[in-house]
């Protein structure tokens, strides 16, 4: 995929639009400018554009396979985007990817949980990637009410309660910017009540979630974008290079 | 510095642990994940064994002959068990996402990948080492031998990993990638081979294995600095 | 350029390579002039070599020499090509860089492996044996591996654009390794010299002979070039046809899509 | 010409003349003929995918990529 410099000279970023909720404090902006996803030989979605407030919420909507995970891989910087520009603050993610990894948590589909090792080792781990005392741990597995599993091997865990464990990952060492593809699926209703309520405290503390979901989680005036509204340029379009090259 | 969770979560993510804290917490967690099943040392070891016992079934039980072979045999073989316990390295992470949590974690993928290899080292190479002697004695290796084998093995068998780890790696997400990762290393092992078993000839014959052992340091010393950093390459395009 | 405004966006497609139709004009341009180019050389090199003084002790066999030679220098060229290709797609992702490597692969391997024949069939009236191994046809051999490697991997993927990378990579740790192995080999095949494997030196090259060697190893090299030209053709036109069967897919799944480039909902 | 072009060992360089003709010739048509199916392939997509104006005017312009 040949990541497009040239196209972003014209695309200049504006100075970053005042808050619109007249929040008096400064936070920071999440925003992508003309996104475009190219993945295997196929376009995803092109010429996409969103901005995130701090403690907004960014709900996905649309079809299977519109583009909806891709769109989150681009923004948790897995997927390089074909076109297009990620802003944090203004400045450009893609010159800093490190300080972009380092301020965000990505929910896959996959759970990334070991069975053979406990639900505390597991959770030890990637919060001692994040530098994170085993306390932060204890109390992550206590607000999805894990407590009492922490020293289950998690092969003895059912599907709801290993995808707890998953999203509880994500409360043991706090980043800003949460990425959540289809959090709720599989949970029981008062783990999808405990879920918002994380997902607004994370908010109200001047956090930022961009999540996919086909189940509406109801949360305060959320965000919503359709990537099925980006559909990418046909090849055929008028703009065709190849056009007049071939005989 | 005590920070209240809501300057964390407005200002950015903390900076990560140390680079040798990230690095001994995936060997940590590696080495935990492996004793819990000791299935897989265990088989690689086996495999050298028993496939370095073949060859006097083929060649014949001719003391002068399995001594004169002695060290190329037991090379090759430790070599095809390090190929064989490559697949592992990556695949069962990148199966069940923790590849990609990995990736965006603040610990840089290539010390991930060092620490990785380091933990499939400890299981598998160092096993090899240990089981070398056995075999050297089944093939009536003179006492002067054996030192010089275990040094060079120590050199060699970390270099096979992380030349391995570059062929995991980039197979990763591949039609039947397992198949495909012996054509793309063993080629890169020549070099290991060559200079591990004249390392052992050059003390039976009296000389100084010195040069051998100098050129396999240098050998693992380099596959140190480039292949966690190739390694990463691929996978941060597996993880895309 | 891409407009901001609400009007459905202009945005071009995403499929840019470097602009496919200069390359395509390019490469039909230059085409014709390699091949003759590549006759020419050919031809010369070949009445020079059959002209040449014969070698005193190696006797008629020495002709070999005229396209074993090229064929091995062939091999290491198109190896290094494919190297300088592939680091230029990882670090600048030039796609046409992608495809130079991928077409440029089959190439290095046939000729690596003409050079392995021909050295066999060189050595045979001397050793009598068909393989011997010596230090530079072993060398030869582990690239012909290097090459087998590289293709194998660039086709190990569906999506061909993760294949081309992952093989870019591999033929840069390759390109790596190459000078380590040739140095093993050289000392490995010093220590295992048998007394009746003499080293092939390097027939003393009288003028007379030099300049045909010469001549026919500039065929060689314009003759790969001008099959990389076509080939890469060959890769860009394939990928442009998986694009449009990809495409009219897409659009055979959207109603009431027009038939031009009017961007349609995507309803799949 | 006489022996020194064929000599005794014309059985190994003869082989080897016609090897190296072999590889380049088959490298030649196997690549000529893929091009040429393929550029049959397009024209057929092309066509089926409505008239468009095949020859544009040369100062069309090319995006630079």
């Amino acid at each position: 995929m040949a990541a497009d410099n040239s196209s972003q000279a014209a695309s200049a970023p504006s100075a970053a639009p005042a808050a619109p909720s007249g929040r008096p404090r400064a936070g920071v902006r999440f925003a992508g400018r003309d996104l475009g996803c190219v993945r295997g030989d196929r376009a995803i979605f092109a010429g996409l554009d969103f901005d995130l407030p701090a403690g907004g919420a960014l709900v996905l909507s649309g079809p299977n396979g519109s583009g909806k995970s891709s769109l989150l891989r681009v923004l948790a910087s897995l997927l390089p985007p074909a076109a297009g520009q990620l802003l944090w603050d203004g400045a450009d993610v893609a010159r800093d990817p490190e300080a972009h990894r380092a301020r965000l948590h990505y929910q896959g589909h996959h759970e990334a949980l070991k069975p053979e090792l406990t639900a505390a080792e597991n959770l030890g781990f990637w919060a001692g990637l994040q530098d994170k005392s085993a306390g932060a741990v204890a109390r992550a597995l206590a607000r999805f009410g894990l407590a009492d599993l922490a020293d289950q091997p998690v092969r003895l865990l059912s599907a709801g309660q290993r995808r707890r464990l998953s999203l509880s990952r994500i409360l043991a060492a706090p980043a800003p910017l949460w990425l959540l593809d289809e959090p709720s699926v599989g949970l029981d209703a008062r783990s999808v009540r405990t879920l918002e309520a994380e997902i607004e405290a994370h908010r109200a503390a001047g956090g930022l979630v961009v999540l996919a979901t086909h189940q509406p989680l109801d949360l305060a005036d959320p965000r919503a974008l359709s990537v099925d509204d980006f559909p990418p340029a046909p090849v055929t379009a008028d703009d065709d290079p190849w056009a007049g090259a071939l005989w | 510095m005590p920070k209240t969770a809501p300057e964390t979560a407005a200002a950015g993510g903390d900076p990560g642990p140390g680079l040798i804290l990230g690095f001994a917490r995936v060997v940590a967690r590696d080495l935990r994940l492996a004793l819990r099943q000791r299935g897989d040392a265990l088989l690689a070891v086996l495999f050298f064994v028993l496939t370095a016992m073949l060859f006097p079934f083929g060649i014949g039980q001719e003391p002068n002959l399995l001594q004169r072979i002695a060290p190329g045999v037991v090379w090759v073989t430790a070599l095809l068990a390090v190929l064989l316990s490559l697949e592992r390295l990556f695949l069962r992470d990148y199966e069940d996402g923790s590849l990609e949590l990995m990736a965006l974690s603040p610990v840089p993928l290539p010390v991930i990948v060092l620490a990785k290899v380091t933990a499939h080292w400890l299981t598998t190479g160092l096993p090899l080492l240990a089981a070398a002697p056995i075999i050297a004695l089944m093939y009536g290796l003179p006492a002067a031998g054996y030192g010089i084998l275990l040094a060079a093995m120590a050199l060699g068998t970390p270099t096979l990993s992380l030349i391995g780890a570059v062929g995991a790696a980039l197979t990763l997400g591949a039609r039947r990638g397992g198949v495909l990762i012996p054509l793309l290393v063993l080629p890169l092992y020549i070099p290991v081979l060559i200079f591990g078993v004249s390392a052992v000839d050059a003390q039976m014959a009296g000389l100084s294995a010195r040069p051998q052992l100098l050129l396999m340091g240098a050998g693992l010393l380099a596959a140190v600095a480039l292949a966690p950093w190739a390694a990463a390459g691929a996978l941060r395009q597996a993880v895309e | 350029m891409s407009t901001q405004a609400a009007a459905p966006r202009k945005t071009r497609s995403l499929h840019r390579f470097a602009n496919p139709g200069r390359f395509l004009r390019l490469a039909d341009a230059t085409l014709p002039w390699l091949w003759m180019a590549c006759a020419l050389a050919l031809a010369v090199g070949l009445v020079g070599a059959f002209t040449a003084p014969v070698d005193y002790q190696q006797g008629a066999s020495v002709r070999i020499m005229y396209v074993h030679v090229p064929a091995a220098w062939l091999a290491m060229f198109t190896y290094t090509t494919i190297a300088v290709a592939s680091a230029v797609a990882l670090v600048w992702r030039h796609p046409l860089a992608d495809l130079a490597a991928r077409a440029a692969s089959p190439v290095g391997a046939s000729f690596t492996l003409l050079c392995l024949v021909t050295g066999s069939l060189w050595g045979k009236p001397m050793w009598g044996t068909w393989w011997v191994w010596d230090a530079r046809l072993t060398s030869v051999l582990v690239l012909f591996f290097l090459y087998l490697g590289h293709m194998a991997i660039a086709n190990a993927f569906d999506d061909a654009g993760r294949g081309r990378r992952a093989a870019a990579i591999l033929a840069l740790v390759g390109f790596v390794n190459v000078p380590i192995i040739k140095f093993s080999v050289d000392w490995w095949n010093t220590l295992h010299q048998t007394a009746s494997v003499s080293r092939i030196g390097a027939p003393a090259i009288h003028s007379s002979m030099l300049w045909p060697l010469l001549t026919m190893a500039l065929g060689f090299t314009l003759f790969f070039a001008a099959i990389l030209l076509v080939r890469m053709k060959n890769e860009l036109l394939g990928q442009r046809l998986r694009n449009l069967r990809a495409a009219s897919l897409q659009r055979r799944g959207e109603p009431g899509a027009a038939a031009t480039g009017q961007p349609a909902h995507a309803e799949s | 010409m006489g022996n020194e072009l064929f000599g005794e060992y014309a059985a190994y360089v003869w082989p080897s003349y016609g090897l190296t003709l072999l590889v380049m010739v088959g490298l030649l048509a196997v690549s000529l003929t893929r091009l040429k199916r393929l550029k049959r392939d397009l024209r057929a997509l092309e066509q089926a995918q409505g008239g468009r104006r095949r020859r544009r005017s040369a100062a069309d312009a090319d995006e630079e990529a």
